[in-house]
């Protein structure tokens, strides 16, 4: 048994294929990491992104902040568990880490009706004055709880539990029906 | 059958004939019509039977505020009942019918209600029908509903899609009649974001239905630039068919667009939303909703062909249809002669204009007779209008053959938007209406609704409403004008209030729809509901589906005049949402059916689907229930093999529902010492602690288990009804209650999927793929460490403890493994018999062992009550609920608390939910002794068993009782014992 | 002047000239026996049976706006008592048998009808939950009948059966449960304690307490001082506000809860049901139109209004359990301050004040209770004595730990 | 403000992302306080018609609790604050 192959699943069906269409796609964000950094109440994000560069230069310093003194840190790149435990080891003790790499779920929202496709779900208002590329919220899209990033000016991440994912996922593809 | 279509009409395509049934009657219209002025143009006045006597209606108005002419339109799930012909637009196909009649419009038989009018006065029903008392629901009640009611909606689910979205604006500007569009013109020049609604198909309001020219240029060629110029505004949102229902806190508006309602089904688009609901939020409005032209009250004013006056001109110039061929025209205004003009100018002959001024002050050139200081008091004919009687200044009657009567009452301004949310509406004795509140918030009325009249005040009143509302948001903006016009000194017509045309032999209708008639409303006044409230209530006036558009500042007016004081001292009835009536559709969204609640699916969903899993929803979850094999086609087959599989053998089983939170931070283990009422100060790394929780109240809130996997690291258990809930709390508690401390919490549940190996054989299975030494030695009951796996490829979290009371372990893989790592587990246990168990058998075997759940934890019990008060820490100086559990109440002897029960004969069985009975006394609450708050058939022992919580109870095991079942007529002799039926020594845990 | 089917066409023969009024219209007198604080359902109640059950008559009503312009005028107009505690149950019973007489007692035809209110299940837990319940009022003599989901069908073919994401699995039905005109009630209690002698005295708002150590001597109003031997509190909604001007504190928070109605229909629903799997009830009334509520809003609030989350809470909810409602308009929505109590059951007791007397914390159960809330609270205030179906809505079951809870949610006054 | 709430670390969002817990009732009393000051905490209410703090829950956002001033008669919001500061008497 200690060979038994293991893989890794993502949380949509296999069979579950990336929407595009003229002015809208939705695509599943597949591998990458997602670790939910928690601060005491005096830590800051400078001293943060600071100590991540020293610990994990290659993993990029994309954080989100989600709350006070707590952050997604969010990368394309894979990160096995020994690699996880080097940098829990490396950060600063004002931070704690716990992998949500499992729990949670990116997908990507892009195209020209995007804004409007997620105006259907969030109260948050994304225009682009407002809501400038690198920002993130969290929020609810419909009944469903988020993190939604601005990508590009017409590209949005959201970052979602793995357990709604599927429901997220089925949503979305209803509300973007009509710009396809 | 005549047509009334005659030239002109701004809004109509003449090459785009639609055909549409009428009561089934084939008739056709135009592109742009409403079902209202395509009945009009082929001569259908007579469309609709009233509430109470099945009086003949026809259409009264060109809007929102129509009372009569409600139609049930399209068929099958896309029934509309109620739909006012005035707002529904003409699309080939439609399928219109008439409400409220029987066997049809022309003749129904109900109108004989009419004959029995003196009896069915205002209240009628408070008085009579009492007797005898049981015939109310069996006969009278029937009869009633059956008369009652408008439409008759459809049973078939609606298979149109809806949608909610959010949108954002600096100004929302609400109406796109003449004041809308110079208030949207002007922020939109300013740069802001705008959005301008409005509930019809064009925008433009009463420049529409504009018959003179604006500026030296034809009104709809003005519209055009505006639209054109507004269109071009890239910060402009222009929502047409588009209604602002409802103001609420904080400048939330609700507004529903009517996305496709104006289809014929087969261009419905089955992706776009049939209706959407919108939530504006504004920074600032401007309300332009203009007013609503009233009718007066006197007899016979519900006849067919009696219309508001400004509607016919709305027909005339907006659809092309004349209201008739010969047209009076009953007015204390002087808007109302230009409907005069306008009809003139089609060739209608205006046969007089009655003006209960005396002096009209009004420079009318037109042909018509003008009749000044005179009223109509009368009309006559069946289903259409023949005549009415005007009763001259001189007290002279007379008679003038009409087919067609325009009335206009003064105009109440359309303050909806501005009193939903508390704003009292003010009298004003000059417009003879009811003004916005003085102190609309971040609103600024303009327009009609602010007491203007006619296209240049009105326009350049909301210019400066938009002007005014920029200010509020810090940007200087310039007033927009209309070219060609030159403003004038604003002139505020003399409008003479006529509330009720006295001494008038028919019926003098106030309510058209809910057939109230003058004479109810003194009724009222008479017994004692003079209260504009009471009086509301009392004669229905008002609650109609046009919740008294045109009917409600009459009847105050009425109230007044009785009572010999001023409308404002009577005041207004409550002005709630909704504006107009909304769909459940539109509010709905796409939350329906099956899309109802978003589903939560556990990372081994698709592992036990591949092994036959019945799911059932738990919350949003859905969870294995149980796992069926082949030949077992009762669910109790299965569960009873999979307890025993796991009694004997082995199983797994999916827990990864449970909620899972990382706990950090310094302060972590004071923390949990606090929210527990149990010790867990001293948790040693690397060991597992069962916990409860309490309320501040002193009641169980939760329980679960709390292992402690580093010096400041924790990872919590809770159940998977109160995941989100023990979150919650524990966030008030490191939030609100104890900031000082260094704790942080991550919820963790979707992170991991987590399952429980149950079973002798457990530790055998378990031992083929995890690499770290998990002898009873090395890894003790609660014992709970990250484990290595699969030759060092993968981490897992171990922990030991049990549901079950067997041998089990839990353990948890990061979730894309979960699946791989339970069909190992399988694969692994294969040679031991393993089987899946799904919450059922979990349900069974945590019965069996007297393991509480939700069921027992039912919020109003303690620690005591389930057996567990020794947990509740005496040494603790605090945590929650520590001192409200001390409670009299709360350790009183008498409570119920957790005992097993059995049935005396083994092959009896008895119900969840059964209550307790001392033998030999009365049935009764009295004597109620606890309940029974789980039950199951027990494998394990061969009979039903159960869990209760019986007064007393744990000092009177061996008692036998009644299990008493009022709702199925049983009652089963029953053994109170001890809850652990299984394993009471604990052997099989410590194995 | 009695109401009959005779007076009826007396009546019309006249014209409907002859009409007196409903009840007097006085200026308050310098003293009463009783002063009943709220013209509201559970004040007019209470003056009613005073004057007639326990022969007390020298009362007045005080009501600050129009009478029955309280919660009497604003809910969802359902009766039922389908109580499960020892505590609840009778009280809601005896209420229950109240309406049953109530149109004939004071001779106004309140429109009591008793078509049954059915309380949907979906899930085991819930089913054991009503089971208990159902039991429960069994043991009381109170009818229940658990229904699985083929009868249901049978009553209610319009329920989602097939595509519902919580499938319904039953219900437990209170077939003498049913539905009330409110306003009714109101002008029934209020007529007939007007007969026996009470004045109710509206647009009579009292501003102030007077009081000499522990006695109340009488009140301040906006129609000048009164004074009084007893006083009464019946002002659910605003219970605490009242209560502050004798530096009350009470186990209680003011909460809006909306309503709705549709626009008429001809007959669609002829029981009243509950979901179980969201916030949602509905009736339809006589006039047709489908009169339904949800969840409180979840704030504070005294201001009588909502807002569109919990309108869309309540329409979601509203077509889970019925699909067909999607093109049903709904007219109107209200609101109504709620005494949400601590524990979600009432108070009705005597106070740390000799005379003064408490009636509220009726959370959304008010309704119902309104003839025997009347009943046992006149029985309180002429005996000093709770009636024995109200020995259980003390004040002090809070500190004491006795508490009334039927949901078992704690002392959160909003998930009541 | 009841439709929307101006989170101090969110912006303004709707009352749907909202958990509502109630009245800020007196303090949490000292472990060792006399029962009547937990009564008085767990179960008594001023419930003022006019201004009211009141704690209310991100949950659909940062999941941060904030106090609120609101006033029960107008829905108006005068403050929103971290809950945390009621305690370390500073603005997180």
């Amino acid at each position: 048994m200690r060979d038994y192959p293991l893989e890794n699943r993502g949380a949509f069906p296999p069979h579950v294929a990336a929407g595009a269409g003229a002015s809208i796609s939705l695509a599943p964000v597949k591998g990458g990491f997602v670790i939910h950094l928690l601060g005491d109440a005096k830590s800051d994000e400078a001293a943060l992104k600071k100590a991540l560069a020293k610990i994990a230069p290659e993993l990029g310093a994309d954080v989100r902040k989600s709350a006070p003194n707590q952050w997604f840190w969010v990368g394309d790149a894979d990160v096995s568990s020994d690699r996880l435990t080097e940098i829990q080891a490396g950060l600063p003790s004002q931070f704690a880490l716990a992998d949500q790499t499992h729990g949670r779920v990116r997908m990507r929202l892009s195209g020209p009706s995007s804004r409007t496709v997620l105006a259907k779900g969030t109260m948050v208002d994304l225009s682009a004055d407002l809501f400038a590329i690198g920002q993130s919220a969290m929020t609810q899209i419909g009944h469903i709880g988020a993190m939604i990033t601005r990508i590009e000016d017409d590209s949005f991440e959201l970052i979602v539990l793995r357990s709604f994912a599927g429901s997220l996922w089925d949503e979305l593809n209803h509300m973007a029906a009509e710009f396809r | 059958m005549t047509s009334f279509r005659i030239d002109g009409g701004t809004l109509i395509d003449r090459n785009d004939v639609r055909r549409f049934t009428f009561n089934g009657e084939v008739l056709t219209g135009f592109g742009g019509d409403t079902v209202a002025s395509s009945l009009l143009a082929n001569g259908k006045q007579l469309v609709g039977r009233s509430f109470k006597y099945h009086r003949p209606r026809g259409i009264l108005t060109a809007g929102a505020a129509e009372p009569n002419a409600l139609l049930t339109i399209g068929r099958d799930g896309r029934r509309d009942p109620n739909t006012r012909a005035t707002m529904a637009e003409l699309f080939d196909g439609l399928e219109a019918r008439s409400q409220n009649c029987w066997p049809n419009v022309n003749f129904d038989i109900g109108a004989a209600n009419g004959l029995l009018g003196p009896l069915l006065g205002a209240g009628f029903y408070y008085k009579t029908f009492m007797w005898p008392a049981a015939f109310w629901e069996k006969v009278y009640e029937p009869l009633i509903r059956k008369a009652a009611g408008l439409g008759r909606a459809s049973y078939d689910p609606d298979p149109g899609y809806y949608e909610k979205c959010w949108a954002h604006c600096d100004l929302l500007v609400i109406g796109a009649g003449p004041a809308g569009l110079a208030a949207a013109l002007t922020a939109g020049r300013a740069g802001v974001r705008v959005i301008i609604a409005d509930e019809g198909v064009q925008l433009g309001g009463g420049l529409i239905a504009e018959g003179s020219p604006v500026g030296g240029k034809p009104a709809d060629a003005v519209l055009a630039d505006i639209i054109g110029e507004l269109h071009a505004l890239s910060n402009v949102e222009i929502k047409k068919r588009t209604t602002v229902f409802a103001a609420y806190d904080d400048q939330v508006f609700g507004a529903v667009e009517r996305v496709q309602k104006h289809l014929p089904e087969g261009e419905i688009n089955p992706h776009r939303a049939m209706e959407r609901l919108w939530r504006i939020v504004a920074r600032q409005v401007v309300l332009a909703t203009g007013a609503e032209e009233r009718p007066i009250v006197f007899g016979g004013n519900d006849r067919p062909g009696v219309m508001m006056a400004g509607a016919m001109r709305t027909y005339l110039n907006a659809y092309g249809v004349a209201p008739g061929k010969r047209v009076a025209l009953f007015a204390n205004n002087s808007q109302a002669y230009q409907t005069a003009l306008d009809l003139e100018v089609r060739g209608i002959e205006v046969a007089a204009i009655i003006d209960p001024r005396t002096c009209p002050n009004i420079d009318y050139d037109g042909k018509a007779r003008l009749i000044a200081g005179a009223m109509v008091r009368d009309t006559a004919g069946r289903k259409a209008i023949k005549s009415i009687t005007v009763r001259h200044d001189d007290g002279r009657d007379e008679v003038i053959a009409v087919d067609a009567l325009g009335v206009s009452g003064g105009y109440s301004p359309i303050v909806h938007l501005a009193c939903h949310r508390g704003g009292k509406p003010v009298w004003s004795d000059a417009h003879v209406g009811f003004m916005p509140p003085e102190n609309t918030d971040g609103m600024t009325p303009c327009g009609a609704v602010a007491g203007k009249a006619g296209i240049a005040d009105c326009f350049a009143d909301g210019g400066v409403a938009a002007v005014k509302a920029l200010a509020e948001l810090g940007v200087m903006g310039e007033a927009a004008s209309l070219p060609g016009v030159e403003q004038t000194a604003e002139t505020v017509d003399h409008i003479q209030p006529v509330w009720h045309v006295a001494s008038t032999k028919g019926k003098a209708f106030v309510d058209f729809q809910n057939d109230v008639a003058a004479s109810d409303i003194t009724l009222a006044m008479r017994e004692g509901y003079d209260h504009v409230e009471l009086a509301k209530r009392y004669t229905t006036n008002g609650m109609a589906t046009d919740q008294g558009k045109t009917s409600n500042v009459n009847a105050i007016g009425i109230l007044a005049e009785n009572k010999g004081v001023s409308p404002g001292e009577i005041g207004t009835t409550t002005f709630r949402p909704f504006y107009t009536p909304v769909s459940f559709g539109a509010l709905v969204g796409a939350s329906k059916g099956m899309d109802f609640q978003p589903v939560r699916k556990s990372p081994l969903h698709g592992w036990a689907g591949r092994n036959g899993a019945k799911f059932v929803e738990t919350g949003l979850w859905y969870r294995s229930s149980w796992f069926p094999k082949d030949g077992e086609t009762f669910w109790r087959d299965s569960v009873d093999r999979e307890v025993n599989t796991v009694r004997t053998k082995v199983g797994i089983c999916d827990v990864s529902t449970l909620g899972k939170i990382e706990i950090f931070g310094a302060d972590a283990a004071e923390f949990l010492n606090r929210v527990y009422c149990n010790a867990f100060l001293k948790l040693p790394v690397g060991k597992a602690r069962y916990g409860i929780m309490l309320r501040e109240d002193g009641f169980v809130y939760d329980d679960g288990t709390t292992s402690c996997l580093g010096g400041n690291h924790y990872f919590m258990t809770t159940t998977t009804a109160l995941a989100a809930g023990v979150l919650t709390h524990l966030e008030f508690c490191a939030q609100v209650l104890w900031p000082e401390l260094d704790v942080r919490l991550a919820s963790a549940t979707d992170q991991w999927a987590q399952m429980a190996i149950a079973g002798p054989r457990s530790r055998e299975v378990l031992s083929k793929i995890i690499d770290d030494d998990i002898s009873n030695e090395a890894f003790p009951f609660l014992a709970a460490r990250e484990v290595s796996m699969f030759g060092g490829r993968l981490k897992g979290r171990l922990f030991r403890i049990s549901f079950s009371g067997e041998l089990a372990y839990e353990i948890a893989v990061p979730a894309g493994y979960g699946e791989s790592v339970a069909d190992a587990v399988m694969a692994a246990g294969e040679e031991f018999g393993i089987t899946p168990y799904g919450t059922e058998t979990l349900g069974v075997m945590r019965i069996e062992k007297g393991h509480v759940t939700h069921a027992e934890i039912n919020g109003t019990v303690t620690p005591a009550d389930l057996g567990m008060g020794r947990m509740v820490s005496a040494k603790k100086d605090d945590f929650i609920g520590r001192v409200m559990n001390l409670r009299e109440g709360l350790v009183d002897p008498d409570r119920p608390a957790l005992v097993g029960i059995k049935p005396k004969s083994p092959s009896d069985k008895f119900a969840t939910g059964s209550h307790i009975l001392n033998p030999g006394e009365d049935v009764s609450l009295a004597n109620d002794q606890g309940y029974v708050t789980s039950m199951c058939h027990s494998p394990t022992l061969g009979h039903a068993i159960g869990l209760a919580l019986v007064k007393n109870g744990p000092k009177r095991h061996g008692e036998e009782v009644v299990i008493w079942n009022g709702l199925a007529g049983t009652t089963v002799t029953g053994i109170l014992c001890n809850p652990a039926f299984v394993d009471p020594e604990n052997e099989k845990l410590h194995a | 002047m009695r109401y009959s089917a005779l007076s009826l066409l007396g009546n019309a023969f006249s014209k409907n000239k002859n009409w007196k009024p409903a009840w007097r219209n006085p200026d308050p007198k310098p003293h009463y026996d009783v002063i009943i604080i709220g013209g509201g359902g559970h004040g007019l109640a209470t003056a009613y049976y005073l004057s007639k059950v326990f022969g007390v008559r020298n009362v007045a009503v005080l009501e600050k706006g129009y009478l029955g312009s309280g919660n009497i005028g604003r809910n969802t107009t359902i009766i039922r008592s389908n109580y499960l505690l020892e505590g609840n149950n009778p009280f809601y019973e005896f209420s229950m048998r109240l309406w049953e007489g109530l149109e004939q007692d004071f001779n106004f035809n309140a429109m009591v009808s008793q078509r049954g209110v059915i309380n949907l299940f979906h899930s085991d837990a819930q089913r054991d939950a009503y089971t208990r319940r159902g039991n429960a009022m069994r043991l009381h003599g109170v009818d229940a009948d658990l229904l699985n989901r083929d009868q249901l069908r049978e009553k209610l073919p319009f329920l989602d059966y097939e595509n519902a994401r919580f499938p319904i699995m039953g219900g437990l039905m209170q077939a003498r449960g049913g539905t009330v005109r409110h306003d009714a009630v109101a002008w029934g209690f209020a007529r007939g304690a007007d007969q026996n002698g009470v004045d109710i005295i509206q647009n009579c708002e009292v501003t102030g307490i007077d009081r000499d150590g522990d006695q109340i001597t009488g009140v301040q109003t906006t129609r000048g001082a009164i004074t009084c031997n007893k006083l009464a509190m019946a002002v659910a909604g605003s219970s605490s506000h009242v209560a502050k001007m004798v530096d009350m504190r009470l186990p209680i928070e003011s909460h809006a809860l909306q309503a709705f109605v549709s626009e008429g229909l001809k007959p669609f629903i002829d029981r009243v049901v509950t979901f179980g799997a969201g916030h949602f009830y509905v009736s339809q009334s006589d006039k047709g139109g489908l009169v339904f509520g949800g969840d409180i809003e979840g704030y504070n609030s005294y201001a009588q209004r909502g807002n569109l989350a919990c309108v869309e809470h309540v329409a979601e909810a509203g077509m889970a359990m019925i699909p067909a409602l999607s093109r049903v308009r709904i007219l109107r929505s209200w609101g109504g301050i709620m005494d949400m109590s601590m524990d979600g059951s009432p108070i009705m007791d005597r106070t740390h004040l000799s005379n003064l007397y408490f009636n509220g914390g009726w959370c959304y159960g008010g309704f119902k209770a309104t003839p025997a809330s009347g009943y046992c609270f006149a029985h309180l205030l002429a005996n000093d004595t709770p009636h024995e179906t109200a020995t259980a809505f003390r004040m002090d079951r809070f500190a004491r730990g006795y508490l009334l809870d039927e949901k078992g949610v704690g002392a959160q006054a909003n998930l009541h | 403000m009841s439709s929307l709430v101006k989170c101090p670390h969110c912006g303004l969002r709707p009352r749907e992302e909202f958990t509502i817990r109630g009245e800020v009732a007196t303090p949490r009393p000292d472990a060792g306080a006399d029962e009547a000051l937990w009564f008085d905490h767990v179960y008594l209410r001023d419930n003022p018609r006019g201004e009211h703090r009141e704690y209310w829950h991100h949950s659909g956002g940062c999941r941060r609790w904030l106090v609120l001033t609101r006033n029960t008669l107008t829905h108006e919001t005068s403050d929103v604050v971290d809950a945390s500061t009621l305690k370390l008497g500073e603005r997180a």
